[in-house]
């Protein structure tokens, strides 16, 4: 299955892109994709412990298994206001 | 309840905001909070912050926001405007205004949805220097 | 510190106040509070509260508050508008605004405020029933 | 000496009027007058527990001693905003 990858404010600076498409086994959780990417960007690894994952629109636990098509996001911490 | 999300590039207009406010004869209290970009970030001097949104994530996590005060408060109408882009110095960058039927509920309400806001909310700034805002 | 008391029988016009606004960029929050005429009053139907003051005492107890708050918070500005005379239902009696550099200041700065005017300040209301008012 | 008394709010009503004027020896204390205009007035007598009491623009303690031409303030508990 293939998910698609966003990442957003400086986490784009660290890996260098806005989104990328990761082909994965079915039953792969967001937290093994987060270990995946992590290993491919190493400054993305260096943040993981304060990285943000949502899947589409609402935050998941790393323990949340993915879909084909699903849209995943990264992201530090936020500080709107 | 009323809801008002709105996540924009442009200036905050205080005056078009106040003008559409609706209030039945049940309430007593409007709490209105402005977030305004300050002229230092961390110490140093800065011009302006760029804010990015995450849109469509930051909309529906207001959304939630505005449902689980809709079920904690008797809260007639929560209003509430995020500048996105480049914000200068001095001008606002966030507008919230609640309107409820007394002063504690309206403040509490409206001090809860900025702190959750801060907490899940997908919005992030930079600050930009001095320098580099023409 | 700036401080603005206005007592007065005018409605109060929030349009007008938002206009006079000053905050300097070091400034990053805007509390502001309306109290505005409930329809009713101790399970009453009401059409308008009363409010009398005893204004030169109800200006110096306020003037205290304030110089109390400059103590207590970095404030750069308090403005108060309250309202005397009859004051019809859905209508403000009552307008706060404070600027402060952050928003807990603001915010503790601006329900400390009215919790005191509420505990020190000589003014007093009496509702006006739903046939007394034209 | 002379004080002059003010009433606010419903204690106008109490009393039946805005203010009156005490002739008093020297050396009474707030407290005192507020008794005197209790007994006076017995529906303002009635409300002694909740009667806040002021001189010229200041709150001022029942022990507080009067001056001639003092102006005091009986009113009931304030209900601003």
């Amino acid at each position: 299955m293939r998910v698609k990858v966003l990442f957003h404010s400086y986490f784009k600076d660290l890996t260098g892109c806005a989104e990328t498409t990761e082909t994965l086994a079915e039953g792969v959780t967001l937290g093994a994709l987060h270990e995946k990417l992590a290993a491919q960007f190493p400054k993305l690894g260096a943040m993981k412990k304060s990285t943000l994952l949502a899947v589409g629109v609402d935050y998941q636990p790393r323990e949340h298994v993915l879909k084909d098509g699903d849209e995943v996001s990264l992201f530090p911490p936020v500080q709107g206001g | 309840m009323i809801r008002q999300l709105i996540i924009t590039h442009d200036p905050i207009d205080e005056t078009a905001l106040l003008a559409d406010r609706k209030m039945s004869a049940g309430m007593g209290a409007v709490v209105y909070f402005l977030g305004v970009v300050r002229g230092e970030e961390d110490g140093q001097a800065i011009t302006a912050i760029e804010y990015e949104a995450f849109q469509k994530m930051a909309e529906h996590q207001f959304n939630l926001l505005f449902e689980a005060m809709a079920k904690r408060w008797p809260i007639e109408s929560v209003r509430l405007v995020h500048r996105i882009g480049v914000v200068k110095v001095n001008e606002p960058s966030l507008w919230v205004e609640i309107v409820a039927p007394h002063r504690g509920e309206a403040f509490a309400a409206c001090q809860w949805l900025i702190d959750e806001m801060k907490r899940v909310v997908p919005i992030w700034k930079r600050p930009v220097a001095s320098t580099a805002v023409g």
